[in-house]
C-alpha cells in the first residue's frame, strides 16, 4: 500500500485531469470534435494568472476568474472563427482536427515569443505546508482540491438548474431536436467552448503555484486528460470525471511502484480499454 | 466523410510535362549548387514527403494515423541496429530490412488497432507512438537508450571507375533521395490510380455502402496501413542515415503531427503532389524561420500557415488544389474543364 | 431447394422485436415483393439478410450455405447485394467512378496484375467497363456517365444506386424502397427497369411501401405487420385479403 | 494553333521562373564579402544552442555573459603573427534536436563562414560533428553528450578520436557526476545515504557501472533512481528514496526537473532531505519564484565563479576579465547576473581556441591548430587545463572542470566544497 503522500499527489493530479477532461468532453458532446488545443488554453490560463498576480497585483482567487474570462473569450473566438467554419459542409473531421493541432504550435510559439521561454513561478502565492504528522500537504495543493470541488459543484448547478445548462444538455443529446425547440445550437456551441476553455484556464491558473509556468506546461495535462476521456468514454461527463480520477491516482501509484515505465502501462491500459470496450467505461454503446 | 474532396482528376491537375520538367530540374540542381544548406533542405523535404504519402494513403481509407513518426523510428532503428551488428557492408540489406520490418509491425498493429476506427484509432496510434518512443528509450541493450545509435553513411559504391561516396558530399544523398521519392511516388501513384485505390477511397467515402458492395473494410484498412508502414520505414531509415544518428527524441508525437500538417497544407486530395508540395513548403519554411534570430517564430508561422490554408483554400484541399485551379485556368479550354468536384461545389453554394 | 431461406428469423432491439419468427423462402428467378406499413420490419429484414444486423435468433441460408453471422462484404461476395433506402453514394465520385468502385467483384485478376497493368488485366478491365456501360444503358442513365453523382436528380441517383448494386454482380438483388419520393411516372420507370433486371436471371427482393408498384412487377408478395409475416402469395390475391387491408387501413387511420 | 503556342510559351515562362529562383537561391549561398583588411580581422565562431523549445533556457540565459566576455576580449583582441584578431559569436538555434543541429551547423559553416564551433550544449553532438568534421571545422563541445560517449561506456559512440580529428571532446558527464558526488561527501561527512537520481537517458550503461564501482571503492553509501525525460511529478521517487533512508538527493537533471524535486520534497515534508543538482543555478529569481523561498533554502548546486575556487588556481587576469564581463552582462540585462555556470563554458572554449591559434601561429590551418590543442596546456576560466585524455575513452583531447559546490543560504550562493576532476579508472 503506497504511503499517504502518493495518494495526495495522485489526488491533486486527478483534480486537474478531471477539470480538463470535463471541459473537453463538454466541447466534444456539443461540437462533436476533440479540442486538441485544450492543454494550450491551460497554459495560457496559467500565464494570465501569473501576470494578473505579479504585474497587475490582482488577488489570486480573483485572477483565476479573470483568466477564466479572458481565455474563455479566446476559446470563443477560436470556436467562432476557426472551428465553426471548419465544421461546415464540405469539411471533414480531419480539417478541424488539424486546425486545433496546428493551434498547439501556434499558441506555444506565441506564448514563447510573448512571455519568454523561461519558467515562471508563483511560489509566493499560498506558501507553506500543512504538517499532519503522518503526511504533509502544501496549501497550494489544498487549494487545487478545493477549487476542483467548487468547479464541479458549480458545473453541476449550471448544467442542471440553469436555462443555458438545460439547453446544453438537450443539444448534447439531440442536436436536431434541440434546434427544433428553439435552442440556438450556434450559441450553445460558443458558450460550451467558452466554458471548456475557461475551465482549462482556471485549472492552469490553480496549478501555476504548484508547478512552474512555461509555454510547454500544457502538453502533459492535455495528453492525460485525453486519455482520461478515452477511458471514461467519449461524450460522457461522468466518464470524464471518473476517468480523470482513475488516471491521476493510477499514474501516481504506478510511478511509485515501477518508476519510469509508468507511462507505458498507462498507454497499454488505454489501448486495451479501447479495444475491449471501444466506447469507454461510461460511453453509450453504438449499434 | 473524413476529408473534403476525394476525387480529383490527376491528369488535369499535374500534366506529365510538368512532372517531367520538375524532375529534370531537380535532377540538375547539384550542377547549380552543392550548397549543404540547399541540398539538405531538399533532402529532408523529400524524405518527409515519403512519410506524408503514407499518411495520405491511410487517410484514403478514412483513418488518420497520428503515429506515423513511430514507423519512421522503427525503420530507423532497424537499419541502424542491423548495420551496427552486421557491419557497414550490409547497409543496403539493412535498409531493405527497415521497410520490411516496419511493414510487418504495421501489419500486426493494424490487425489489432484498426478494429477501432475513427477517433479511437487516432488515439491508439498516439499511444503506440509514445510506447515506441519509451521502449526505445529504455531498451538500452538494443537501442542504446537516449544516447542513440550513430548511423554511418552507406559504403561507397563503385561503378567502373566512378565512385559514389556518401561520406564526401551530399550529392549522392541527394540523388538517392530523388530515387527514393520517385520510387515511392510511382508506387503510391499507381496504387491510387488502380482498382485498389478506388476501393480505399470508397472505404473512406462511404464505409457502409462499400461493405455492402463486397469490400472487406478491415482488410483494405490494414493493407493501406501496411503499405504506408513499409515506405515510412524506408523514409525513417534514410532520414537517420542523413542526419547520422537515431535516438528516441527524433521521432516523437510532434513529428507525427508535423506529418499530418504537411499533408493538410499540401492537400490530401492528391497523394503524391500534395505530399511533395506540403512537405517542401512546410519544411523549407520551418528551416528558414528557425535560422532567424527570433526564437520560436517558426512554431507560430507553422501553426498559422496550417490554419490559414484550412480556412482560406476551398474546403481544405490544400495548396495542390490551388495549383490545379491555376493550371486548368491557364491551360485548358472551358469545355474540357469538367471535374467531378466542381459540380459538387456548385450544388452546395 | 429455395435460393434464399430464412428460418425463424428474429431480431430484438433491446426488448423490442423488430422482426419476429419470420420464415421466408425466395425462389430463383422470382421478383418477391415485401410489403408492409412503416415500422413493420421490412428494412430490418434486408439488414438481416445483408449481414448489417446479426439475427437474435434463427438462421439464413443461401444456396444451402448458412450466411447468418457473416459480414456484409462476405454476403455480397456470395452474390446478395442490396441498395439503400436513402441516396447513399460515394461522396464526390462521378457516375462512372461509382460504378468502377462497385464493380470490383467482377474482376478475377489479382491486384498485382492491376498494379503492373498486365495484358490479362487490361482485357478484363475492358470487359468490365463494357459491362458497366451496358448496365448504365439498361437503366437509362448512360447519358449521365461522366457527371458527378451528387449532381444527378433524385430519380437518377436511385437508379445509380441500383446500377452500382448490379455492378457488384449479384444473383440476388435486394431493393429497399426504390421508388420513395417519386411520382407515378418515375416509379413506373423504375418498375420497368426492375423487370429488365429480372429478365437477366437476377432474383429480386423488392421492399415497397406502395402496393401499386408491386402489382406491376412482383411475382409473389409477402406482407409484414409489426414484425410478423401475415400473408404470402400472389400480389393480386393479397389485395383482397382482410388482414392485409386491416394492416394497411389500421395504420392509415391512426 | 494559338492555344498550342500559348501552352508552350507559358511552359517556358514557368521554366524560366524556376531557373531564376534556383539561381537566386545559389547566389544567396555565396559567402559574404571579406572583411576590411585594415584593423583587426574578425573570426566567426559558431555557437549552435537550443534557443527555442523546452531546452531554450540553456541557450538563452548565458547569452549576455557570452557576448560580454567576447566584448571584453575584443577590447585588445589577440595577436597571431603580428596581426590582431577579434572574435564574433554567431549563435544559431539548433532546437536541441539532431535535425536542428545538423541544419544549424550547415548554416553556420556555409552562410556565416565559421571555421570554429564552441559552446555547444545540446543532445545532438553526433549530428553536428558529422557536419563539422568532414568540413575540417574545429568543434569544441562541452560535456560529453550521451550520444558522444563510446559505446563501451554506454554512449552512442559518436565520438571516435580516429575518425574525428577536428573534435575537442568535453568532459563526459559521468566524471563530473562522480566529482560532484565526492564533493558532496567532502561537504557532509556525516551523511546517511546519497540518493542518486538521473534521467533514464543514461540508465544502466557501462559508464554508470564504472561510476558505481568508483563510488563503491570510495565507500560512498548510495541508492539509485531513474526517471523518464519530461517527468514533472517526482513525489513517487522522493517517497521511495526517503524510505530507503537517503538524506541527500543528488539530481543530474534539467532546470525544471531540479526545481520540481526541490519543491516537491518540501511539500511532502522531507525537510531534512538535502537536494543537490549537478548543474549551476540558472537564475536565482526563477528558482525562488518557482520553488519558493523556503524550499529553495539549502539547495546545493555547482558554483563555477572562477574567483571563488579554493583548490583550483585561476589566472588573475582571466578572473578580472570574467568580473568585467559579469558587470557588462548585468548592465545589459538590467539585473545582477548570477549564472556562474557560464564561466567554464564558452569563455573557456574561447580561451583554448585563441591560445591554440597563438601557439600554432595560424588562424586558418585547422590541422596546425588541432596539433597545438592536442596535449597542449591552456589557461582558462576554470584553471589550467592540459588537453590530454590519455587515460580516458581513447581520446587524446578531453578537458574538464573541477566540481565546485555551493549551497543557498539566505538567498545567496555560498561556497561549500570542491573536488578536482579525475579521470575514471
Amino acid at each position: 500500500m503506497p504511503p499517504a503522500g502518493i495518494w495526495i499527489d495522485g489526488l491533486v493530479q486527478s483534480c486537474i485531469y478531471m477539470t480538463m477532461a470535463f471541459g473537453m468532453v463538454l466541447v466534444f458532446s456539443i461540437l462533436g470534435i476533440l479540442n486538441w488545443t485544450h492543454g494550450q488554453f491551460y497554459m495560457l490560463g496559467a500565464f494570465v494568472v501569473y501576470y494578473a498576480v505579479t504585474a497587475a497585483g490582482i488577488p489570486f482567487p480573483l485572477s483565476l476568474l479573470v483568466s477564466g474570462v479572458i481565455v474563455g473569450a479566446l476559446g470563443m473566438l477560436v470556436e467562432k472563427f476557426i472551428i465553426e467554419r471548419l465544421t461546415g459542409p464540405g469539411y471533414g473531421l480531419l480539417a478541424v482536427t488539424a486546425a486545433t493541432m496546428a493551434l498547439i504550435f501556434f499558441f506555444e510559439g506565441a506564448a514563447g515569443m510573448a512571455f519568454g521561454l523561461m519558467a515562471k513561478g508563483m511560489a509566493t502565492t499560498l506558501p507553506g505546508v500543512l504538517d499532519m504528522g503522518v503526511f504533509s500537504i502544501s496549501y497550494q495543493k489544498i487549494a487545487v482540491i478545493i477549487f476542483t470541488l467548487i468547479v464541479m459543484v458549480a458545473m453541476y448547478i449550471v448544467l442542471n438548474r440553469t436555462k443555458i445548462g438545460k439547453a446544453i444538455r438537450a443539444t448534447a443529446q439531440q442536436p436536431d431536436a434541440a434546434s427544433l425547440y428553439g435552442v440556438n445550437v450556434g450559441w450553445v456551441s460558443l458558450i460550451v467552448m467558452g466554458i471548456g476553455c475557461a475551465l482549462a484556464a482556471m485549472a492552469g491558473g490553480i496549478m501555476g503555484p504548484v508547478q512552474s509556468v512555461d509555454p510547454f506546461m500544457g502538453r502533459i495535462p492535455m495528453i492525460m486528460s485525453l486519455l482520461a476521456i478515452v477511458i471514461g468514454g467519449l461524450g460522457s461527463l461522468t466518464g470524464a470525471i471518473v476517468g480523470g480520477i482513475i488516471l491521476g491516482l493510477l499514474n501516481s501509484v504506478i510511478a511509485y511502484k515501477i518508476s519510469y515505465l509508468s507511462e507505458v502501462v498507462l498507454f497499454v491500459l488505454v489501448i486495451a480499454i479501447l479495444l475491449i470496450r471501444p466506447q469507454g467505461l461510461f460511453g453509450a454503446a453504438s449499434k | 466523410m473524413i476529408i473534403g474532396r476525394l476525387y480529383i482528376d490527376q491528369k488535369s491537375v499535374v500534366p506529365k510535362v510538368v512532372i517531367g520538367v520538375v524532375i529534370a530540374l531537380l535532377a540538375i540542381v547539384p550542377l547549380f549548387t552543392t550548397s549543404m544548406v540547399t541540398l539538405s533542405t531538399l533532402i529532408s523535404s523529400g524524405i518527409w514527403a515519403v512519410a506524408v504519402m503514407g499518411f495520405i494513403l491511410i487517410l484514403r481509407t478514412g483513418q488518420f494515423s497520428m503515429g506515423q513518426a513511430a514507423f519512421m523510428a522503427i525503420g530507423g532503428y532497424v537499419s541502424a541496429i542491423l548495420t551496427l551488428n552486421l557491419g557497414l557492408s550490409y547497409y543496403w540489406l539493412s535498409f531493405l530490412a527497415s521497410g520490411v520490418i516496419s511493414g510487418l509491425i504495421a501489419f500486426a498493429i493494424g490487425l489489432i488497432v484498426l478494429r477501432a476506427g475513427g477517433t479511437s484509432f487516432s488515439i491508439i496510434t498516439i499511444a503506440f507512438g509514445e510506447i515506441v518512443r519509451i521502449v526505445a528509450l529504455n531498451w538500452e541493450d538494443l537501442t542504446h537508450g537516449a544516447a542513440g545509435i550513430l548511423v554511418k553513411p552507406p559504403p561507397p559504391i563503385n561503378i567502373g571507375n566512378f565512385e559514389i561516396n556518401f561520406s564526401l558530399s551530399l550529392v549522392p544523398f541527394y540523388y538517392f533521395m530523388i530515387l527514393l521519392v520517385v520510387a515511392s511516388a510511382l508506387f503510391y501513384w499507381q496504387i491510387d490510380r488502380i482498382r485498389i485505390g478506388g476501393t480505399f477511397r470508397s472505404v473512406a467515402a462511404n464505409p457502409v455502402l462499400a461493405e455492402h458492395l463486397g469490400v472487406h473494410l478491415m482488410k483494405y484498412r490494414v493493407i493501406a496501413f501496411t503499405i504506408a508502414g513499409v515506405f515510412t520505414g524506408f523514409a525513417g531509415a534514410y532520414y537517420v542515415t542523413f542526419i547520422s544518428v537515431i535516438n528516441p527524441l527524433i521521432f516523437d508525437l510532434w513529428k507525427s503531427i508535423q506529418i499530418m500538417m504537411m499533408a493538410i497544407v499540401g492537400g490530401p486530395s492528391l497523394i503524391v503532389g500534395g505530399a511533395i508540395i506540403g512537405s517542401t513548403v512546410l519544411y523549407s519554411l520551418g528551416n528558414y524561420l528557425s535560422q532567424l534570430p527570433v526564437p520560436n517564430v517558426q512554431y507560430v508561422v507553422f501553426g498559422a500557415v496550417v490554419v490559414l490554408v484550412l480556412l482560406f483554400l476551398p474546403k481544405g484541399t490544400g495548396l495542390v488544389d490551388l495549383w490545379g485551379k491555376f493550371w486548368r485556368k491557364v491551360f485548358r479550354e472551358p469545355e474540357e474543364y469538367e471535374i467531378p468536384g466542381e459540380f459538387a461545389d456548385d450544388e452546395e453554394e | 431447394m429455395a435460393l434464399l431461406e430464412l428460418n425463424d428469423i428474429t431480431k430484438f432491439f433491446g426488448k423490442l422485436a423488430a422482426v419476429e419468427d419470420i420464415d421466408l423462402k425466395v425462389e430463383k428467378g422470382e421478383v418477391l415483393g415485401i410489403v408492409g406499413p412503416n415500422g413493420s420490419g421490412k428494412t430490418t429484414l434486408i439488414n438481416l439478410i445483408s449481414g448489417y444486423y446479426k439475427p437474435t435468433r434463427g438462421d439464413i441460408y443461401f444456396n444451402g450455405q448458412k450466411i447468418s453471422g457473416l459480414r456484409p462484404d462476405q454476403i455480397a461476395r456470395l452474390g446478395i447485394v442490396r441498395t439503400f433506402q436513402s441516396n447513399v453514394l460515394f461522396e464526390g465520385a462521378s457516375v462512372i467512378e461509382s460504378m468502377m468502385i462497385s464493380s470490383r467483384l467482377q474482376y478475377k485478376t489479382a491486384e498485382w496484375q492491376a498494379f503492373f497493368n498486365t495484358r490479362t488485366y487490361k482485357d478484363e478491365q475492358e470487359k468490365v467497363v463494357g459491362n458497366l456501360l451496358e448496365t448504365l444503358q439498361l437503366l437509362d442513365i448512360f447519358n449521365e456517365t461522366f457527371r458527378p453523382a451528387a449532381a444527378l436528380s433524385h430519380g437518377y441517383q436511385r437508379m445509380l444506386g441500383i446500377a452500382a448494386a448490379l455492378a457488384a454482380n449479384p444473383s440476388v438483388l435486394m431493393l429497399d424502397e426504390p421508388t420513395t419520393g417519386m411520382n407515378h411516372e418515375e416509379a413506373m420507370f423504375v418498375v420497368e427497369n426492375i423487370k429488365k433486371i429480372n429478365q437477366r436471371g437476377i432474383t429480386v427482393l423488392l421492399i415497397e411501401h406502395n402496393m401499386k408498384v408491386l402489382l406491376g412487377v412482383a411475382t409473389r408478395v409477402v406482407v409484414l405487420s409489426f414484425g410478423n409475416k401475415i400473408a404470402d402469395g400472389d400480389p393480386y390475391e393479397m389485395m383482397s385479403k382482410p388482414e392485409v387491408i386491416e394492416a394497411y387501413l389500421g395504420t392509415e387511420t391512426v | 494553333m494559338i492555344k498550342k503556342w500559348y501552352k508552350v510559351s507559358s511552359l517556358l515562362v514557368a521554366v524560366v521562373m524556376v531557373l531564376t529562383l534556383l539561381a537566386t537561391a545559389c547566389a544567396a549561398q555565396q559567402t559574404p564579402a571579406p572583411a576590411q583588411p585594415t584593423g583587426p580581422i574578425t573570426i566567426n565562431i559558431g555557437v549552435p544552442m537550443p534557443l527555442s523549445g523546452t531546452a531554450a533556457p540553456w541557450g538563452q540565459i548565458p547569452t549576455p555573459l557570452r557576448e560580454a566576455f567576447v566584448q571584453v576580449l575584443n577590447k585588445q583582441g589577440f595577436q597571431v603573427n603580428g596581426q590582431t584578431y577579434n572574435l564574433k559569436l554567431i549563435q544559431v538555434d539548433d532546437e536541441n534536436t539532431p535535425e536542428g543541429g545538423s541544419a544549424a551547423a550547415k548554416e553556420l559553416i556555409e552562410s556565416d563562414g565559421c571555421k570554429f564551433f564552441a559552446g555547444h550544449w545540446s543532445w545532438n553532438f553526433s549530428a553536428i560533428a558529422a557536419v563539422t568534421n568532414p568540413a575540417k571545422v574545429i568543434f569544441l563541445t562541452r560535456n560529453g553528450a550521451p550520444d558522444a560517449l563510446p559505446a563501451s561506456w554506454g554512449g552512442g559512440g559518436a565520438y571516435d578520436p580516429k575518425t574525428m580529428p577536428y573534435v575537442v571532446f568535453g568532459t563526459p558527464s559521468q566524471e563530473e557526476f562522480l566529482a560532484d558526488c565526492f564533493a558532496l561527501v567532502d561537504a557532509f561527512p556525516n551523511y546517511k545515504k546519497i540518493g542518486l537520481v538521473d534521467s533514464s537517458v543514461s540508465k544502466g550503461g557501462p559508464g554508470w557501472v564504472a561510476v558505481g564501482k568508483a563510488l563503491d571503492a570510495a565507500g560512498v553509501r548510495y541508492a539509485s533512481e531513474w526517471f523518464a525525460p519530461g517527468t514533472t511529478d517526482f513525489s513517487p521517487m522522493l517517497t521511495r528514496l526517503n524510505q530507503e533512508g537517503c538524506d541527500i538527493v543528488f539530481v543530474a537533471g534539467w532546470v525544471g526537473e531540479y526545481m520540481a524535486m526541490l519543491k516537491q520534497r518540501y511539500e511532502m515534508g522531507y525537510k531534512n532531505m538535502k537536494v543537490a543538482c549537478s548543474g549551476p543555478f540558472v537564475s536565482m529569481d526563477i528558482y525562488q519564484a518557482v520553488v519558493g523561498v523556503d524550499a529553495f533554502e539549502g539547495a546545493i548546486g555547482s558554483y563555477e565563479a572562477p574567483w571563488a575556487f579554493k583548490k583550483t588556481q585561476v589566472n588573475p587576469s582571466i578572473i578580472a576579465q570574467c568580473q568585467e564581463a559579469e558587470q557588462i552582462a548585468a548592465q545589459t540585462t538590467g539585473a545582477p547576473y548570477d549564472y556562474t555556470g557560464e564561466f567554464p563554458w564558452v569563455p573557456a572554449h574561447v580561451e583554448i581556441l585563441t591560445q591554440a591559434m597563438q601557439q600554432a601561429g595560424t588562424v586558418s590551418d585547422p590541422d596546425a591548430i588541432m596539433k597545438a590543442i592536442r596535449g597542449g596546456t591552456f589557461d582558462t576560466t576554470a584553471g589550467k587545463w592540459t588537453m590530454s585524455g590519455a587515460q580516458t575513452y581513447g581520446s587524446p583531447i578531453v578537458f574538464g572542470t573541477p566540481a565546485s559546490l555551493c549551497s543557498i543560504q539566505n538567498g545567496k550562493e555560498v561556497y561549500l566544497s570542491e573536488h578536482p576532476m579525475e579521470p575514471l579508472p
